[in-house]
């Protein structure tokens, strides 16, 4: 394949970063989670010769390639393939997954089916969040952004809350992904997923435990907001970080709702607001091409999401440019409320505390993913008690013959894709994947190199810079290429700022255990 | 005028030799090639013969194994239908084979590459000719190259891309 | 998956090579003074030597002082096909005190040196197939033979003269015998002759003594009208199903007085007789013929009334009286029997000359085949020994002609090796009743045997005339007015130069033999196999010419190819003496190839249950594991090779042995 | 399926009797062929005898042609039939035989893939269409016409690709099929003469005559042939045959004539008119109402 | 083994961070690890910028878990490094064992993977036919992209591996036991998969409902009948890859009544699991005619995507054939 040496990068050696630093004229800072490929974001800063942040480039170096090698696969396959794209969130490629193969074989699955699929879905999302909150993004507001790295993790936050909630936290997340082991299979890459229903029904002691951990887990959540509450909303600090213009763009607003606009994970059709929260478009998933579309840039693996109509401007906000944000804070944005009674009173908490609809602060995401994890908890609540659920007429057989199907589901991280073409025979013949993440990816691009600018300038980086810069990212709880997440603090950074001949004059590093070296 | 040497098909230095793995049963197959062997019925050396008990023992993974250590070619001899020494070890072979037929042409292995002839114990010529025509037809598709098995573990030629 | 290493094996592995030259077999094409020389090089190996005849005694020392003076552990011969001598090396490894089984031989004999030309690449192969010995030989493990006891007992399959003999033998030893034929009278086609040659001396009186002494022996069961329809276990132990067709007669109450036939409704008989092959007719209850063995009626339900329309007055019944031998209502019945060893001797059939139309018979009635001839001219026969033609004529000019079905690329190649001496002596006897001219046809005239071709040069001062060369045609245009009327033989008389037109009266076929109908059927239900002309294969054509590859079966008479009375007789013999020997040393050893399940890796997914044709494999409840039984299973390795968790392992064929074999000729240069 | 028609230069020539009829035949009974265009000679008699090679040539540029659009080659003259069978089996045989055709070929841009399989009319006739068809398209039945079945060396021999080599049948029952009946005929594949008469003619003649004779002893109003070098042997010979034996006088036919007749075709449009012996007064009293 | 607490690592190669979560999912049981080994590095250590990690002493880590397959060179150059500074290498999941699922990427070339993401899709706007470049300047700014290789690998495929960890992902419980017999003082035989050496049907909920004699007449897709939430799925004709893959899961996916996919991998007896599953199922078909055999293996629509659905790179093949490109030096012949 000879042109693959045009396509082809290089391997990266020593030799390729010499001639990098060569012809770059610019002084070059790279904070790196370095070598961790896998839904890393890389970041690139460049300073001018005055030292001020010139452009700064946030870089995902993976792929993995899922739409080509799904090809020839069996249909039915994918909800069990596809949930490989991420470990973390698997339940959210394969629920995606099998509503696409319900469009694919037009079938509509009995009501316990689709109550079942909704349980195990509501129940994945609470844990998700809540392993966000307490393991990933809470940390930095609940022990603090400026407290030592080494206590900003999962250990901090329980030395913060206490031993006992700390074991709360560890045992409510085991509970919830116990249950979706039990009504799915497994927890990570469930196989419940089915065209036309589930693979097995609720037994009715299965449901009592759905119950009584239901319960739990809207205790839980309440706790939790309290928690947000008394820890962050109640420091003024932090309040002012969130507000601040670094961590705010105006942009446009994607998420999924129910007939009333409601927020809804499962199912829906998709919305999106303006950056003044208008209602822009409201469209059913089959017609998703029409809205979103995907630009590749050549410095990195994943591909930017934009709205079609209105276009890609490159890296730039507002009402002119296509660039769009989902997730917890856009989902809530795109929304005109919550479907359940409590979560609804925190939506209205959350948007009056922080001056009405819509909200631009990227720091929010953290305050309206607890919103969904209660919203999350009662419908789990809601749906562990309907009688119906343990109903065991769980498949529709389809008879249909394959061509084409479409699902979309909102994932923790925000609207996820799966689009499959077959052949008569149900084999995969074209796959499109939009993961949650790309998305987010060009907003996630400018919040960090917004971050940059604000918080650098010259050679001599403070070092909070290096988690704030982070926390610009985290936010979003990025996944990109769906793959996973970073543990806060034990995210190693490194800014390493070079002279124009691209000898190193400083170097900054932060370590695991959070203590910073400078040599 | 006619060339009726049977020795047409010996091979000569310049032309690319295929290496081909055959497991022959004990019982069919195998006495096929010593009878030829007896009648000095002359034959394409490419071949090498791995003696089996029955063509039901070849399992897949020996095709493979054979592919991947760089054979260009399996051969598999079993008796006929109907006159395995086991009853019925050959469709055993039989069935094995069509699957992994399949599963070679997904893996961009051609079909005449692996080859399962039924073969009697008095079939000598069958041998001569079967092997003959298979040499041929993988000397026509070329080596197969496939020893990834011996391959360097930091293997660099993937990087050339 | 872990790197396998390229040689794996314990490494006190110590490997002696030795490369066989065969004379000038191997050595003529392979360079077998390289290949020794390459061994030596191999890994594991201790010593390599090239002799010229391996398998001599000096040749078999040679390795025995090696695994001494070199303390060798394993042995690769490179030499003939493993089904030669693979035993000869074993006993050598067992005298020397090693295994017999961490030998590996190579064929580099039938597989390279006889099959190759060039030498180089013979070389090369050679090469390969010994490096690939040298890495399966140091994973061999040592292994037992099993012994498993004998049942003394010998099933003898086929009446005819081969049987016959076979069973008085085994009889006479004083062992069990069953006899099973399929007719209803034991005999075969020797029964149907007049005469037997060079001595002329009739055939029926030298047989029928032995046939009768069949019927009395007290060790020989004799089952007629019977026919083998299963055959399970293995030597020394096979377990053999038969079927008794209905005679719808009581053997045991029939005395043979025959009144029954008498008395028959028929008054005349109606079917054509197969014994006189359609010469003559006979009744629905008959006797095969007068010195039929059992002295037993039989009934031939498609033509009896009773049977037909139940409407008949049964006189047959009446005329039994209180033996109350006739039993309309007998039904088919089947019998086990358990034996140790088999001999088969099924015999033949005569070519069919219909397939040959030029010869004429079927077109024109006075074309006779020489089988036919021999009813014809027996006392005993349809005429009572005339030579009366079917259209009513006797022959002033009779025309014999050879190789019918024989040494034809149309219809057989082989030739049939008792034509010749039957024609002579048909000629001899045709003369003798009929003073006709007689021609004979031949090819080539082949009388090797003792006192064969003195009955040739008998014949010649007979004055039976021979023309040698091949017949065109038999036809009844005339070109002279001689010829109207006459069946005109045509053929180039290749010693005159000319074509011979030659009219005759009668026209006798000397058709050539031809493997049974079933002989297919047969050897696929004794698991032994045919040769391409469709005989039993011998185990060895000169070494092994009664056994087969299935032990414990052996082959005797014309079923393994076209033969004369007394080298059927004299093969009959030589089986019955092999079977004597398996069964008089009581145990027999059994190749160790056996799998065996891997207990505590098997995980009881029964995959391997319906593999097996034994019935060797069965789940175990309590343990929920497969288990094989070992004297059951007779290695043939399917079940390891379907095992999805590799938790079946088969003796001297272990998957690892076999991957190292294959990566062993593949990992050239 | 359309067969490949590959006339031959006899059907062009003595043979025209065969042709129309056989193409009567064929229309008669919907078998739809091709004349290869630009054929050549078959490479038959004088090619063989001097220059093998060349005759499988010209054979397999023949049966090049052919291949482009169809599978199958129809050769009606027993010549032709038997040297593209026999071309066929050399080329398949003998890889240095293959060698020269493929170039022989090459140098006028054609190539021989041998996918065609080589027909002669009777095969056709007989396991395509199959008598029973033939028979429901009999419109003038032969009345019991009694015919020698005449196949003569070179349709059997050596390549029995459709019927018995000593007692090949196929005649008998295409045309039993259309009321005719076959008589015995021992001498159905003896040697014409035709060849000999070049050069041994009393030989030739002596033949002839056999044939002849024997089938008028056993009952035979006509000799029905699938040969034109046969036919015009023993049509146009019969009389000085007869004149060193004793005289015969019989129609000598193409099996294709009889067929045709039966299946209606106009006795002037089958070359019926041509015979030497005349075949009118036969028809007439065998109350044969043919057009 | 060693007398201070043992210092662990983790690192991720081409995964999807569910082996991470599996770790995770220890839960309560998190905190006993923890005071057992010292996780230096969760889920990656210092700041190792390769001089930092070559700074290392060697095998200065006790062990590595390594998750993830190589796709990237950057995945490999750091599977070297880690290889020379850790003690034990630990594969930890079916794509550092075998290959995983991103492994089926082996039935494709590179570059049609490249085209099909970043120019194919219908939601992709791309008329430039831009692909991502290891190397790039962006007006005079040069970015780096790890090289994307022709072939997915298997760890030991590219370094040495002492131990193996199944599963996609592996269960907490798995992984506990191995980390269990990794800090007992016999350490298994090099090259051990830490999980148990029978195949799945040996704790498999259904075993007893599978027949004496399995044999097969169709293969059935699972959307095509109601699963029996009982019986064996073998016996119901759903191709369960259970008879050929290492127990160890507890059969979860029968116990979600979907049939087992093989992501534990082959017994330690087999060499590749998809020929094994073939073979086993293949033999077990009725029919002796070729017609008939080719008719019911055809109701496996994918056999390839089936039997390697987490083993292609660890195969015996471990990839399609690439036309013209050769995969290995020619060998001399």
């Amino acid at each position: 394949m000879p042109d693959q040496n045009q396509e082809a990068p290089p391997s990266i050696s020593q030799g390729g970063n010499a001639q990098a630093s060569n012809v770059s004229v610019r002084t070059h800072i790279t904070i790196d989670p370095i070598t961790r490929l896998e839904g890393h974001g890389k970041i690139e800063i460049f300073l001018d010769d005055a030292g001020a942040v010139q452009r700064a480039y946030f870089q995902v170096p993976e792929l993995r390639g899922f739409e080509k090698f799904v090809q020839g696969r069996p249909a039915e396959e994918m909800p069990q393939i596809t949930s490989r794209i991420c470990g973390v969130c698997p339940t959210a490629h394969h629920m995606a997954a099998t509503k696409a193969l319900d469009d694919l074989y037009k079938v509509d699955p009995p009501p316990a089916a689709k109550m079942i699929r909704e349980l195990i879905y509501s129940t994945f999302i609470a844990e998700d969040h809540a392993l966000h909150f307490y393991f990933l993004g809470g940390p930095d507001f609940v022990v603090g952004p400026n407290a030592p790295a080494a206590d900003r993790n999962v250990l901090g936050v329980i030395a913060k809350v206490g031993i006992e909630t700390g074991k709360k936290v560890i045992t409510m997340r085991r509970r919830l992904r116990e249950l979706v082991a039990l009504a799915g299979g497994k927890a990570a890459h469930p196989v419940f997923g089915l065209p036309g229903g589930v693979a097995k029904h609720i037994t009715s002691e299965a449901q009592k435990q759905f119950q009584e951990v239901a319960d739990e887990a809207v205790d839980f959540a309440q706790f939790t907001l309290q928690l947000f509450e008394e820890v962050v909303l109640k420091n003024s600090d932090y309040v002012s970080l969130i507000l601040s213009d670094a961590y705010t763009h105006r942009t446009y607003y994607m998420g999924m709702v129910d007939s009333q606009n409601r927020v809804n994970f499962y199912d829906g059709l998709i919305r999106v607001v303006t950056p003044e929260g208008k209602e822009w478009k409201k469209f059913a998933s089959q017609k998703y091409l029409e809205h979103i579309a995907e630009h590749v840039e050549p410095w990195s693996y994943v591909k930017f999401c934009y709205l079609k109509s209105v276009g890609w401007k490159g890296f730039t906000e507002g009402e002119g440019s296509g660039i769009y944000s989902v997730a917890p804070l856009a989902r809530l944005n795109a929304s005109d409320g919550m479907a359940t009674p409590l979560a609804q009173k925190a939506y209205d908490a959350f948007f009056s505390t922080l001056g009405g609809k819509p909200v631009h602060h990227t720091l929010a995401n953290h305050w309206a993913r607890l919103v969904e994890l209660l919203y999350a908890a009662e419908r789990m609540k809601e749906l562990a008690a309907d009688p119906e659920l343990t109903d065991d007429n769980i498949r529709v057989l389809p008879t249909e013959k394959p061509k084409e199907g479409i699902g979309i589901v909102e994932a923790p991280r925000g609207t996820l894709i799966h689009h499959y073409q077959t052949d008569e025979n149900g084999l995969i013949e074209k796959a499109n994947l939009i993961v949650a993440t790309q998305n987010n990816a060009a907003r996630i691009a400018m919040s960090v190199e917004k971050a940059a600018k604000k918080l650098i300038s010259g050679a001599n980086v403070p070092e909070g810079v290096l988690n704030q810069i982070e926390m610009a990212f985290r936010a979003y709880d990025p996944c990109n290429g769906c793959a996973t997440h970073s543990l806060p603090g034990s995210m190693p950074l490194l800014v390493r700022v070079r002279n124009q001949s691209g000898n190193t004059l400083t170097t900054l590093r932060r370590d695991c255990n959070g203590s910073v070296h400078r040599d | 005028m006619l060339n009726r040497d049977p020795r047409a098909s010996e091979i000569s230095q310049d032309r690319f030799e295929p290496r081909i793995v055959a497991f022959f049963c004990n019982w069919c197959t195998y006495l096929a090639a010593d009878l030829a062997g007896t009648s000095r019925l002359k034959y394409a050396p490419n071949i090498r013969v791995v003696r089996l008990m029955c063509s039901g023992r070849v399992d897949p993974q020996f095709v493979l194994d054979a592919f991947a250590h760089g054979a260009d070619g399996v051969f598999i001899g079993g008796c006929h239908p109907g006159d395995c020494h086991y009853q019925e070890g050959n469709y055993k072979a039989l069935r094995r084979y069509r699957l992994l037929k399949r599963v070679l042409k997904d893996m961009g292995i051609e079909e005449e590459r692996f080859r399962l002839e039924w073969i009697s114990a008095a079939e000598a010529d069958r041998v001569r000719s079967a092997i003959n025509q298979m040499v041929e037809k993988v000397r026509e598709l070329g080596p197969l190259n496939l020893q990834v098995k011996d391959a360097p573990k930091a293997s660099t030629e993937e990087v050339c891309v | 998956m872990p790197e396998i290493p390229s040689v794996s094996g314990p490494e006190d592995v110590r490997i002696g090579v030795y490369v066989c030259h065969c004379g000038t077999n191997i050595a003529g094409t392979v360079d077998v003074k390289a290949l020794a020389s390459y061994a030596a090089c191999l890994p594991h190996v201790a010593v390599s030597r090239e002799y010229k005849y391996m398998c001599s005694d000096p040749g078999q020392a040679l390795i025995e002082v090696d695994i001494a003076e070199h303390d060798l552990n394993r042995i690769v011969v490179a030499s003939c096909s493993p089904l030669l001598h693979e035993a000869t090396f074993r006993r050598v490894l067992a005298r020397a005190g090693l295994n017999p089984f961490l030998l590996q031989m190579v064929n580099i004999r039938e597989h390279v040196s006889w099959v190759h030309s060039d030498r180089k690449t013979a070389t090369e192969k050679a090469k390969d197939l010994v490096r690939a010995a040298v890495r399966r030989v140091s994973l061999h493990k040592p292994l037992e033979k099993r012994r498993v006891p004998i049942n003394p007992s010998v099933l003898v399959v086929g009446g005819g003269i081969a049987g016959i003999h076979a069973a008085l033998k085994l009889a006479d030893a004083g062992k069990q015998v069953y006899l099973v034929e399929r007719e209803p009278t034991i005999g075969g086609h020797m029964a149907m002759f007049d005469k037997t040659f060079p001595t002329l001396d009739c055939a029926a009186c030298i047989l029928t003594p032995k046939m009768t002494a069949v019927g009395s022996h007290p060790n020989i069961k004799l089952y007629t009208y019977s026919e083998v329809v299963k055959v399970d276990g293995y030597v020394g132990n096979y377990k053999v199903r038969i079927k008794h067709k209905p005679r719808y007669v009581n053997e045991d109450l029939c005395i043979g007085c025959q009144e029954c036939i008498t008395a028959c409704v028929y008054k005349e008989g109606k079917t054509p007789d197969e014994f006189n092959l359609g010469l003559s007719k006979r009744k629905p209850i008959y006797l095969a013929f007068p010195q039929a063995v059992p002295q037993k009626v039989v009934i031939d339900r498609d033509t009896c009334i009773e049977f037909k329309s139940g409407k008949c007055k049964k006189t047959c019944i009446e005329a039994c009286g209180e033996r109350l031998a006739i039993d309309f209502k007998q039904k088919e019945t089947f019998e086990e029997i358990e034996i140790g060893a088999i001999i088969l001797a099924t015999g033949f059939k005569t070519f069919a000359p219909e397939r040959n139309p030029s010869c004429g018979y079927g077109q024109y009635p006075n074309v006779y085949t020489s089988l036919e001839v021999e009813r014809l001219i027996n006392a005993s026969g349809p005429t009572g020994g005339e030579v009366i033609l079917r259209d009513g004529k006797r022959p002033t000019s009779v025309g014999i002609i050879h190789c019918i079905g024989s040494r034809d690329a149309n219809s057989n190649r082989w030739c049939s090796k008792v034509c010749c001496m039957y024609s002579l002596k048909l000629a001899h006897l045709i003369k003798e009743h009929t003073g006709a001219e007689v021609f004979n046809f031949y090819i080539d005239m082949r009388t090797p045997g003792k006192g064969y071709e003195e009955f040739y040069d008998r014949l010649l001062d007979e004055g039976v005339h021979f023309v040698r060369g091949r017949v065109a045609d038999v036809s009844d245009w005339a070109v002279h007015p001689s010829e109207e009327g006459k069946l005109v033989i045509r053929a180039e008389d290749t010693l005159a130069g000319f074509v011979r037109r030659i009219p005759v009266d009668m026209v006798v076929l000397s058709v050539g033999l031809e493997p049974q109908t079933d002989a297919q059927d047969v050897r696929r239900l004794f698991n032994i196999s045919c040769s391409s002309e469709g005989w039993f294969l011998e185990r060895h054509p000169k070494l092994a010419p009664v056994s087969t590859f299935t032990e414990g079966i052996y082959i005797a008479g014309a079923c393994q190819g076209p033969k004369d009375i007394p080298d059927s007789v004299a093969q009959a013999g030589a089986a019955a003496a092999e079977a004597l020997a398996l069964i008089d040393a009581q145990s027999v050893e059994l190749e160790p190839y056996t799998a065996a399940i891997l207990e505590q890796d098997c995980s009881g997914c029964k995959s391997c249950i319906p593999l097996c044709p034994y019935q060797a494999i069965t789940f175990v409840d309590e343990k929920k594991k497969a288990y094989i039984n070992e004297v059951l299973c007779k290695g043939c390795g399917t079940c390891v090779a379907g095992c999805p968790s590799g938790s079946i392992q088969q003796n001297f064929f272990e998957d690892d042995q076999i991957f190292e074999e294959i990566e062993g000729v593949l990992a050239y240069a | 399926m359309r067969y490949a028609y590959y006339p031959g230069c006899s059907l062009r020539g003595t043979g025209r009797s065969y042709e129309e009829s056989l193409l009567a035949v064929f229309r008669a009974l919907d078998v739809e062929i091709d004349e290869i265009d630009d054929w050549n000679c078959c490479g038959a008699t004088t090619y063989m005898s001097v220059d093998e090679l060349t005759s499988y040539a010209l054979a397999s540029r023949n049966m090049a042609l052919a291949e482009r659009g169809h599978s199958e080659i129809i050769a009606p003259c027993a010549a032709c039939y038997l040297v593209l069978n026999k071309t066929q089996h050399y080329i398949r045989e003998y890889p240095s035989i293959k060698i020269v055709v493929t170039r022989a070929l090459e140098t006028i841009g054609l190539e021989y893939h041998d996918r065609i399989r080589v027909r002669h009319p009777l095969d056709v006739l007989l396991n395509d269409v199959k008598p029973e068809n033939i028979a429901a398209k009999v419109k003038v039945p032969l009345n019991g016409l009694k015919f020698a079945p005449y196949y003569g060396c070179q349709i059997v021999r050596p390549y029995s690709t459709f019927d018995d080599q000593r007692d090949p049948t196929s005649m008998e029952r295409l045309l039993e099929a259309c009321g005719a009946k076959a008589v015995h005929y021992p001498l159905k594949t003896l040697c014409c003469g035709g060849s000999q008469k070049g050069t041994l003619p009393e030989v030739g003649l002596d033949l002839v005559h056999y044939l002849l004779k024997e089938a008028q002893k056993n009952g035979a109003e006509v000799v029905a042939t699938v040969c034109p070098l046969c036919q015009f042997n023993l049509e146009s010979f019969q009389k000085e045959a007869g004149e060193r034996h004793d005289e015969t006088s019989l129609p000598v036919l193409y099996f294709t004539q009889l067929m045709a007749l039966a299946l209606g075709a106009p006795a002037h449009t089958i070359g019926l008119q041509r015979g030497f012996v005349p075949i009118e007064p036969l028809l007439t009293t065998k109350e044969i109402a043919y057009a | 083994m060693i007398p201070c607490k043992p210092k662990v690592a983790f690192y991720w190669c081409a995964s999807c961070g569910g082996c991470e979560e599996a770790v995770v999912d220890l839960a309560e049981a998190i905190l006993d690890v923890v005071a057992k080994v010292d996780i230096v590095f969760w889920p990656v250590a210092m700041d190792f910028k390769r001089k930092d990690i070559e700074s290392m002493a060697a095998g200065s880590i006790t062990a590595t878990f390594l998750n993830g397959s190589i796709r990237t060179s950057e995945q490999e150059e750091m599977a070297h490094l880690l290889r020379s500074k850790s003690q034990l290498l630990v594969a930890l999941g079916s794509c550092s064992h075998l290959g995983g699922i991103p492994g089926l990427a082996n039935l494709f070339d590179r570059t049609s993977i490249l085209r099909e993401v970043y120019i194919q899709p219908p939601s992709t706007v791309n008329t430039g036919g831009t692909l991502p470049q290891a190397h790039y300047q962006d007006n005079g700014h040069s970015l780096e992209l790890p090289v994307f290789h022709e072939t997915v690998r298997s760890l030991d495929q590219v370094v040495d591996v002492d131990y193996y960890i199944p599963g996609c992902p592996p269960t907490p419980k798995t992984f506990a036991a191995a980390l269990q017999t990794l800090l007992s003082h016999q350490l298994p035989e090099k090259g051990s998969v830490l999980a148990p050496d029978c195949a799945l049907c040996d704790e498999c909920p259904r075993k007893d409902t599978k027949p004496e004699k399995p044999v097969f007449s169709e293969f059935k897709r699972p959307q095509q009948m109601l699963v029996d939430e009982q019986k064996c799925l073998l016996a119901q004709g759903f191709l369960c890859m259970g008879p050929a893959t290492r127990a160890g899961c507890e059969a979860l996916c029968v116990r979600g009544n979907m049939p087992c996919t093989g992501c534990y991998g082959p017994t330690s007896r087999v060499r590749d699991q998809g020929a094994k599953i073939l073979s086993c199922l293949a033999a077990l078909l009725e029919s002796k005619d070729e017609q008939e055999i080719d008719r019911v293996l055809g109701t496996i629509p994918d056999p390839v995507g089936t039997f390697y659905r987490y083993a292609l790179p660890g195969s015996l093949l471990r990839r399609k054939k690439l036309d013209g490109v050769p995969q290995a030096p020619l060998a001399p012949r």
